[in-house]
């Protein structure tokens, strides 16, 4: 038995899960005291589509690949899981380092290395799909390097920055 | 009718005009830059041609070139690209090669917005109200003066693009300079060309557009009209045909000017008169995009005339056949643009490799696509994926029907603006037809959707975290774990 | 209107049935065998309850135990499975929900091919010759006479299926009894019932069939009529609306004749009225077929109605709300069956995984399937994946267009009968229009496809053969490498 | 330079291929003697959909497993192909096992071991997809062995019967 805790758009849900290979596909999961019975399909891979049957309710999802959100045909709901016993949560705590999250030509860099910036500043400007794109701080800190030169084509998950 | 054709553009739009050659019996001549090669408008085309180089679908010397080694009759340059490039039309006609679109002069008539609206309000139709001229942003002085002309409140504008990007109101003779700078990077940075101009301000209650189709022998007929006021990161996202919120009186008034319009500027083809209609309900003339548009699929599907191949039929010195009386406009259509992008990140465009694409089906749903299961979504091009058009009899039947397909089109491997037009449709003044330009200014995206259940989705999203920590694996790429995304803006096409 | 409906079916009907209810706003309850609970039509339901077993989907009881006790008003059980059930429609009559179909006094009438016959010759109307009844294979003797009386040559037909499967025509005397037991042990075979009736041999030229609409109000109008002679594998692949080879007088004869059983037999909602056309041009009644069918996918596109809506409001107690005069019969329509199946191996059926699903898009094409990239095809039920409907204006537009659609259509990891169905379109008697039934017996996977390029396709293999060597795994299944299929036979459903 | 044989509907061609790592992606193909340029998607997945190029010609095609068949959006066409320097040939001489084509239920058998059969005689019936589907062999010879009782249920490629 594993105690899930689960925050969709700020409710808090308590989930207890079951043992998880059953005979019939359905797992018993334990949502703040009410008992259902949910068949899913393969979860352990991120953003693909999912069906998912609770009870007798069919649902398709969209479930980010961190657990920050997820995409029902209905629209769209941000998430937050711990696990109450390992203490494993998700989304990770934030990152220090800044990716590049499509790949892209840097146009600009609006920081230093060595200055001080706030969660939410914008670090540097990307083009890509025909669009300028500020990728922006995630955390507070202090710029420890910027491995990135105006011109400078980056793939798809390149390190630009580290804040610390 | 012509023997080959070029289709001189990609994605989508290539995809559609390589559809209606083949269904006229014409080879598809399809070109393309290295990258795109496994693409589907090179798949279905009966001919394909390599581009030298990325950058080679925005180049109108090289797309002539290809036109005139393989000999083809006519060049269908679709949307965005080299479609309106004057240079290049006229380049093509120069050699004999027909382009599909209003002919030189038209275009660079129309391409002139200032002009287009002077001519137009000269023969005593309502227009808006335009500066006499467009400004580089140093010009601060003969604005002034222009601007004291027209009064305050008055709209700054990119002179090059259409409306929404760089358009800012302003209230006083203050704020003029500083919005015209603003305005006026904005213009550089989507359109390549920083000239603004300046506009009175009206309360646009409503964008109404007019499709219209003419022959090369004096017929123009119009198509019925479109609403396009809503709006998402200044682009038209959603629309529909026939508009709701206007009377009948008005609507045939609106298709009247149109069809003045589009004989006073002698429109070949297919084009779009574009009005705003205020809130007492008078309509002004805009502008004309003079080109096949996404928003035609409404138009299409409440007509039942094939768009593309009435271009390729008029291109071809067909006359149209039919009569204004004999076009029937049926039921209701609405159509969503669906882009590679994630609203919830700022609009981030979000190129990849589609893992899976169902698309709806069933009576009455189209979809307009160059995507499919294992696809890629080139990082070099426009984010638009596909396009929905949706027919009902009714409206209701047409709003019941798009609130399904949009709930049974899935795609995975980029993220889509699906989510956001999901909640559009679910919108209350959306559903009554009662929105207006200013609607598209309500943020949407705060609330959770009203109908889930959302014991079972933490039931769901339980078991996902568990099985995703069994089988955590390091080779899994990291996307997006850091940097948030803001203010993504459009470069010039 | 109805506010919940079971949809006792699966695969593409289902999830077309799940489409009609959304668009109209009730809720579809989807029922699953616990192999199919990741179907389309589950994930497409607003609920969905789980069957017993392999079977379930069959067995009547269990589904009234459903509809029972979830509360629906009604219940849609699509084509085939129990959709003709009489005993499940009088069961569900019995507790007062409603069964979307003819209601059971209508369905046992019409189920009785010979009694139908006799009722509608009785009033005048050109049928079909058929024996007084039905016979077990062992009265050989009570048949002799029935043969004398009707004469030689007739035709030896199955009395549970429809046209098609095990039936043989009979030149003599002699050849009599042979026949009688190969069409007994087929009509077991395909329909679990040995009984055969006889019938008088015409030469048909073609099958024409009249879907109809009735309302509880005395309301029955005609949807003009379908071209049905195109078989193989005693399947209906293809078909089009209007049919191509009968005179405008004909064909509105035929819908008169439609009308005039339909009222005989007093029609409620969807159901289709066959014929036989004969070399002269007469025609005869031969069935009534009281459900929705695959081929309505044609009518559809040419009158724009949606008829799985229609047979919810009129089972919902709804007056159809139009006249004959109001349904404009527009263009031509053409329906292609998909079947997961290898024509070119006897039909095997192909279950499997698809790996990849692409279907064709663009205006006036239409795809109804349960199938997606990463769908199973279960081994257990129909090989039938998806319906294409495709429209033109013209018969020779809806050609063009159909060979597109068709050639856009990709599917892997099953076989398919899209290369079969390529073949026939491609077929100059199919593209003159001028086929008959006897078209059907000509074989066409012969010859090669006449516009491939050969030296082409030699370069491609070449290189797929050594890139196959290179990256050669025996973890590689070896399917199809040794074996051969044929005779492949329809069991009852 | 590799030779292949290849024969297409009775019509052969003799196809020599070179570099087949082409910094454009295009390699050359010497058909009959003429040379082409042909780009193509990767082709070692078996009855995936393909594309290729070949100089200024695209084709989409799904290429069977055993190289036995080609399926262009036109049509159909049979195959058989040959490496004129290694001798490795495709489809490769008939196999003497006889596999279940799809998972079914074996019906009836039709044949006892120990009897001689000829090629394309019914074997057994297995039922699948509401059909009943005769299985054939696929060349002549004794039965050596039958590994399948009616009623019996079959995998996809359980071995049914050997012929030798």
């Amino acid at each position: 038995m594993r105690k899930i805790q689960v925050t969709i758009d700020g409710a808090e849900f308590t989930v207890e899960v079951g043992d998880l290979s059953t005979k019939d596909g359905f797992v018993t999961a334990t949502v703040n005291g009410v008992p259902t019975r949910v068949a899913v399909s393969s979860l352990a891979a991120p953003e693909a589509i999912q069906w998912a049957v609770v009870d007798t309710r069919p649902y398709e999802l969209l479930i980010d690949h961190d657990l920050r959100w997820t995409q029902s045909p209905r629209g769209r709901h941000t998430l937050n899981v711990r696990d109450m016993d390992a203490g494993v949560a998700r989304p990770a705590s934030t990152d220090a380092r800044i990716k590049a999250p499509i790949p892209g030509v840097v146009v600009r860099l609006l920081v230093e290395v060595g200055q001080e910036v706030v969660a939410d500043q914008p670090v540097l400007v990307l083009e890509a799909m025909k669009m300028e794109n500020e990728i922006r701080a995630a955390r507070s800190g202090r710029v420890a390097s910027l491995n990135a030169r105006p011109g400078q084509s980056v793939k798809l998950h390149e390190l630009l920055a580290e804040i610390v | 009718m012509f023997k080959k054709v070029l289709v001189a553009n990609r994605g989508e739009i290539a995809v559609r005009i390589v559809r209606a050659c083949r269904d006229l019996g014409i080879a598809a001549v399809a070109v393309y830059e290295p990258d795109d090669i496994g693409a589907l408008h090179v798949r279905l085309a009966n001919e394909a041609h390599a581009l030298s180089g990325p950058g080679s679908y925005r180049n109108p010397d090289e797309m002539l070139a290809v036109a005139r080694r393989v000999g083809v009759d006519a060049v269908h340059p679709g949307y965005g690209l080299i479609s309106e490039h004057p240079g290049f039309v006229r380049a093509c006609e120069d050699v004999g090669v027909v382009v599909i679109g209003p002919g030189s002069a038209v275009l660079e008539q129309v391409r002139n917005k200032i002009g287009a609206v002077a001519q137009t309000r000269a023969v005593g139709i309502a227009t808006t109200y335009p500066s006499s001229r467009a400004f580089a942003p140093d010009e601060g002085a003969a604005m002034l003066v222009e601007a004291e002309a027209i009064g305050f409140p008055l709209v700054v504008k990119a002179h090059a693009g259409g409306h929404g990007r760089g358009t800012h109101i302003v209230r006083d003779r203050e704020s003029l300079m500083p919005v015209v700078i603003r305005s006026s990077g904005a213009a550089q940075a989507f359109y390549g060309d920083a000239h603004i101009y300046l506009e009175a301000a009206m309360t646009a209650s409503r964008y109404i557009e007019v499709p219209v189709l003419g022959d090369n022998y004096g017929t123009i007929i119009h198509l019925g009209e479109r609403d396009g006021s809503i709006q998402r990161n200044t682009r038209k996202v959603i629309g529909e045909s026939p508009a709701p919120g206007i009377s009948q009186t008005q609507r045939e008034q609106i298709w009247q000017t149109a069809l003045q319009i589009a004989r006073l500027f002698g429109i070949r083809g297919a084009a779009t008169i574009e009005f705003v209609v205020d809130d007492t309900g008078q309509h002004y003339f805009t502008e004309i995009k003079p080109r096949i548009q996404v928003e035609h699929l409404a138009t299409e599907m409440i007509t039942r005339i094939d768009l593309v191949r009435e271009q390729l039929r008029i291109a071809a010195g067909e006359p149209l056949g039919y009569a204004q009386e004999q076009v029937r406009l049926s039921g209701v259509a609405m159509f969503c643009r669906i882009n590679a992008e994630d609203p919830w990140h700022g609009y981030l465009p979000s190129p990849g490799h589609i893992t899976s694409f169902r698309i709806p089906g069933g009576p009455n749903v189209r979809v307009d696509t160059y995507a499919y299961s294992g696809a890629n979504v080139p990082v070099h091009y426009d984010s638009l994926l596909a396009k929905l058009g949706v027919w009902g009899a009714t409206r209701e039947e047409c709003l019941n029907r798009v609130h399904r397909a949009l709930q049974e089109f899935q795609i995975s491997g980029v993220r889509t603006n699906l989510g956001l037009l999901r909640l559009i449709v679910n919108d209350p003044e959306f559903v009554a037809g009662t929105y207006t330009t200013e609607s598209s200014q309500r943020p949407l995206m705060d609330g959770p959707p009203p109908d889930d259940n959302l014991g079972d989705l933490a039931a769901v999203v339980a078991l996902a975290f568990l099985s995703r920590i069994q089988s955590a694996n390091p080779s899994t790429p990291p996307a997006f774990t850091s940097g948030w995304y803001r203010d993504s803006r459009k470069l010039p096409s």
